[in-house]
């Protein structure tokens, strides 16, 4: 299999979902010509041209309110937020149409709505935001993050697919960084799937997007010193898998949950209650989250490093749970 | 220029009249407590909700508001539903989850229904005209909007981007002078919204929005430039909400000066007396649409009684398609 | 002490905070000479004039925004946003301007950013909206919720007060319904600070806002069965007052949680994540949650009742985590 | 009309050529490493930032934008401290805590800095002018917007609540053809974008935003007509940016013509002939400018690079007031 970079994987699901489904269209700043900030749409309009592929002007909030219309009429609708940071200026349409309109009204609303997400590239307060805590308290969303190639491939494919609005957030400090091997062909990543990266059985430690690579260092920097770990990896943040978050903890009985979103709700919370609700008696030591602090990402380096959980500070806690 | 035989004639005069008859109903109900929620009043827009409406053809969708009563019917939705929708019932078109004329949308009828966050349907519409223009149909997407939603970035954002990608939609903005208690000299600062128009570059049109035959006249001519991939309009249609902003608004802000002058311009008996001057229109023929009226109205509210709650065991069904 | 209801609270706060400080003003939709939609600032208009008492035309982003310079420069405005729902329409200048001004400026930015908040009276999804997980979950607001007539005027004067921009919801549902004695003079109740509203051995009962009720009337039925609840009113959502939730669990060893918003990361996720961290070895019972559904909130009676928990909900809930 | 003295037209040329010196330092900081973010082009525009600051009367307040360099100098903003933020030091007005110019206020010099959403500060400014309004004081409010951002909606909402309010503002809006890639033909349908003031009932006034004095006399005025109770203006000024949108960006998406068009136009370059053309600055006076602004560069990248890093142990300091 051809290994690409996670920003590959991104343009290839696009192209493939769109030579394969005519109903599929982009829209974005800078998505055309440009091919996006981030190039994640490049070449496409040199493919589809400008009727597929376009260039809005700058206005979050209709564009997103455009793409509920289009999406109604049968249309697919992916639509690009420059940065994460910037689904807030589109927000009206996405929690208050989008997210409802199925339940008020019964229509499919077929729309991904993707963005560069996440921090780590000393981009400062504006351009590094984890905002997937809105989305998923927000009902009748679907939220994706993926953590590699394979799965950024298949998940977005899945998310075009979907019959519902999908919040796509692809972790830009891997754009270029993660490369890894990804089938040619269309395949799809089921959402709602979490996925168990690694099987242990002394605690469990549950992440998603960048930081399941922190996690994957720590767990093997952990099992030098005899500490085996489960892993699992969200894949989708809205709705959560439950099962396999349980099952994880009914048989590690300790739980790591890691997220570079800030602590105050976020998904960490939902897991802990749901844990501490449905996986009570299996528990032997207390549910331990390793976020970033609630605070706005801070763009000096020693303040971003500190912000954002690494390997150290996951294996640091997870020995301590270890030993609790 | 439109052309209109009698029957069209009485057809539009019919229409009005149907939504009158309905939202005369349904604040007896509402006064009777068989509505659980609040309506929002319709008099004094029925020219414009049922003129703009009856300028559409089939094959076009609708995005109307929550003065636009007269559109709902126009385009096919039964008193009943309508009168279930304010009821709460579940045979209505939000199956009982949202309220009055929110989210009453029916797309077999091309009807979008709306979400409370002013102007949003503007941008909804543009994304449904997008879609006709992707597929190269000639099909049209008309929505309204109000005075005081002019004022909102999405009216702004929606004009512009109709007009960057040329698509085949209809902006009818209702100026009925004030947004809730606001008059309009404290929601803008210029003597004519539709300058509005020019600024963001399509055609912008000033109707009386009491009379019509006017508008349906402007509405089928920007309809006719959107089917011909002209662009979009925006319609200004003046007149005046003639009651409180909702019915639990006895609106006292209003001076009554300004009531009195607009109820001798009253769009649906100066559009009977017309058509009685242009005998295009008798006694009997009123009588027997009256008569009509009456029976579709009381067989909507019989129908809406009758039919059941929402069962609780359904509550969280249909979170995800 | 005269009994006034929770509407006249809040109306002879922002009177008498204007009385007392002529940089506080007021500006919303139809604040003016309405009044209000719920006619929470009526009077005030006369007595202040348009100068304070500002009819803005539609447009939540720039108000909310014009409230930012204003608070800059010295004042402190007072926003109402007709329904809390229409706050997602002024989220940017809350969420990402007026959030993180301090952090990144350090200059004090005092706003209240008011709004009739929550369900009960059947006004279907976009006007019985509960948003406060959105901004607690945002690092550098704070949110306030009161209970009755009493905490509404104390903790809206320490609102206006405050040199941070504070979300303040009012639960309109109790707005006319709800009376209580109320000091005529003007009196602070400290933000981020929790009221032990009954104290109580057998479990804890945390809440906030309207289910406050709820959760007095589910505590005194079960009193009758000899089950005793200590209950938490949380008046601040953020920060949360922790350590008075810790001290109670640590006591009671049982907790349930109630709120009218949504159950996925609802304020009641953190509250399981903060216990489940820091007071496991105390817990008896797993945290048992009762909320509102991960549905829009329906219109019709039948369903908007069996959305919104209510005290039977919570009666029923506390004896089985009693009976654990 | 403006009266100026030699000494005045020099002050220009100097903060132009510091605007461009600072600039041009902190790309070689860039290319250097020793910046670990990015920064907004400026070359084009110093004659808008620097023009319209120069306007404004101490006591007034400026919100600066991305483009906008020169208005933080004139303001008093050292460039050391310029420095220091991009090079995320604890000694820059935002603490090392936020980006190039995002964050970059100082209320004792009279600037509000910026977050990204364009065009927030247009929002944030009418809170600033409505305070002078509000304790009647004789202050204006100036921000700047791009063309870009006069698509969102928070640009129209402005302009509207500015004008009904009728604040002591000035939007000054920098129509430099693109917003990063998008042309203003994909932005928006109309031949000229000043004509939405008019739209929302305030002046617009259009001027050669690389003529610097031309720049400074219409703020000037429009700040005038704002200090006298006048009311808001919006002031459109063409220009074109001369490199990528920022240093990342190679912006190959712009005709090679176009650039060699303006290059011609260079707001600096002209207005020293200009000035030895009107024999307002001789070889001396230009000499002794270059080696001053070069001592205040060098100054500021050894005060920069000497200023410590913030404390991680900081990191949670300062969410709450
Ligand atoms: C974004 C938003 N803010 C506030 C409201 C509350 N609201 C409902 S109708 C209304 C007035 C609308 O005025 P206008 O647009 O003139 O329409 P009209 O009701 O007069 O027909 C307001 C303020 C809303 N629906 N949406
Ligand atoms: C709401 C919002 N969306 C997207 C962006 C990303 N962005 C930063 S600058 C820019 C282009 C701005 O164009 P313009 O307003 O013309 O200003 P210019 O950069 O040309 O000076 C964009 C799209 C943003 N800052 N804010
Ligand atoms: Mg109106
Ligand atoms: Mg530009």
């Amino acid at each position: 299999m051809p290994e690409i970079t996670f920003l590959e994987a991104i343009n290839q699901a696009l192209r493939q979902e769109m030579e394969a489904d005519e109903t599929v269209f982009i829209l974005g700043q800078d998505v055309g010509v440009l091919g996006g900030a981030f190039k994640a749409t490049e070449g496409l309009f040199d493919e589809f041209g400008r009727e597929r592929v376009i260039d809005t002007p700058m206005c979050e909030y209709a564009f997103s309110g455009l793409a509920n219309g289009a999406a109604l009429m049968g249309l697919r609708p992916v639509v690009e937020f420059q940065f994460a940071d910037f689904i807030s200026t589109g927000f009206d349409p996405i929690v208050q149409f989008a997210a409802t309109h199925h339940y008020r009204q019964r229509n499919p609303l077929p729309i991904v709505f993707r963005a560069p997400w996440g921090g780590g590239s000393h981009a400062g307060p504006f351009h590094s935001q984890c905002p997937e805590s809105w989305f998923a308290h927000t009902a009748g969303l679907k939220v994706v993050i993926p953590s590699n190639p394979y799965d950024a491939k298949g998940l977005l494919i899945s998310a075009i697919r979907d019959p519902n609005p999908v919040i796509f957030f692809e972790p830009k400090y891997l754009y270029r960084s993660q490369r890894g091997e990804v089938p040619s062909n269309l395949y799809t990543v089921q959402l709602g799937s979490a996925n168990i990266t690694r099987t242990g059985d002394d605690l469990s430690i549950i992440t998603y997007g960048a930081m399941v690579s922190e996690a994957t260092t720590a767990a093997e920097m952990l099992s030098k010193s005899g500490i085996s770990c489960e892993m699992i990896d969200l894949r989708t943040i809205s709705p959560l898998d439950s099962e396999k978050i349980l099952d994880s903890v009914k048989k590690t009985g300790k739980v790591l949950i890691l997220h570079e979103a800030r602590r105050t709700l976020g998904i960490g919370a939902e897991i802990a209650a749901i844990i501490s609700e449905n996986a009570f008696e299996y528990l032997d030591a207390p549910i331990v989250r390793v976020t970033a602090p609630d605070t706005p990402v801070p763009y000096s380096p020693p303040l971003e490093n500190a912000y954002r959980p690494n390997s150290d500070n996951v294996a640091e806690a997870a020995r301590r749970l270890y030993n609790f | 220029m439109l052309e209109r035989d009698k029957a069209d004639y009485q057809k539009l005069l019919y229409w009005m009249m149907l939504t009158r008859a309905v939202d005369d109903r349904s604040i007896s109900l509402l006064k009777l407590g068989k509505i659980p929620g609040t309506i929002f009043s319709q008099k004094g827009h029925e020219a414009i909700s049922v003129g703009a409406a009856c300028a559409l053809s089939d094959a076009d969708v609708v995005a109307p508001l929550h003065r636009d009563l007269g559109a709902y019917l126009v385009r096919g939705m039964t008193p009943g539903r309508i009168f279930s929708q304010a009821m709460a019932r579940v045979s209505s078109p939000s199956q009982g989850r949202d309220v009055n004329t929110h989210g009453m949308g029916d797309l077999e009828l091309g009807i979008i229904g709306y979400v409370s966050h002013l102007p949003q349907s503007m941008t909804v519409a543009l994304g449904a005209a997008f879609s006709f223009q992707y597929r190269k149909e000639p099909r049209v997407a008309l929505t309204f909007t109000g005075d005081g939603a002019s004022s909102e970035g999405a009216f702004s954002e929606s004009l512009n981007l109709a007009a960057v990608l040329k698509l085949p939609i209809v902006f009818v903005l209702e100026d009925n002078q004030y947004a809730y208690s606001t008059p309009s000299k404290y929601q803008y600062a210029i003597p004519d919204l539709v300058s509005r128009a020019a600024a963001f570059g399509l055609p912008g049109v000033t109707v009386f929005g009491n009379n019509i035959l006017d508008v349906q006249n402007v509405v089928v001519e920007a309809i006719s430039r959107a089917r011909n991939g002209e662009g979009p309009t925006l319609i200004k249609a003046n007149t005046m909400r003639m009651q409180g902003h909702a019915l639990h608004d006895s609106a006292e802000y209003v001076p009554t000066e300004l009531l009195d002058k607009w109820r001798k311009q009253d769009p649906i008996s100066n559009y009977k007396t017309l058509l009685y001057e242009k005998q295009l229109l008798d006694d009997q023929t009123e009588r027997n649409i009256i008569t009509q009226i009456q029976q579709e109205v009381s067989d909507g509210v019989l129908w809406a009684e009758n039919s059941p709650y929402p069962d609780p065991s359904t509550l969280t069904d249909g979170v995800y398609a």
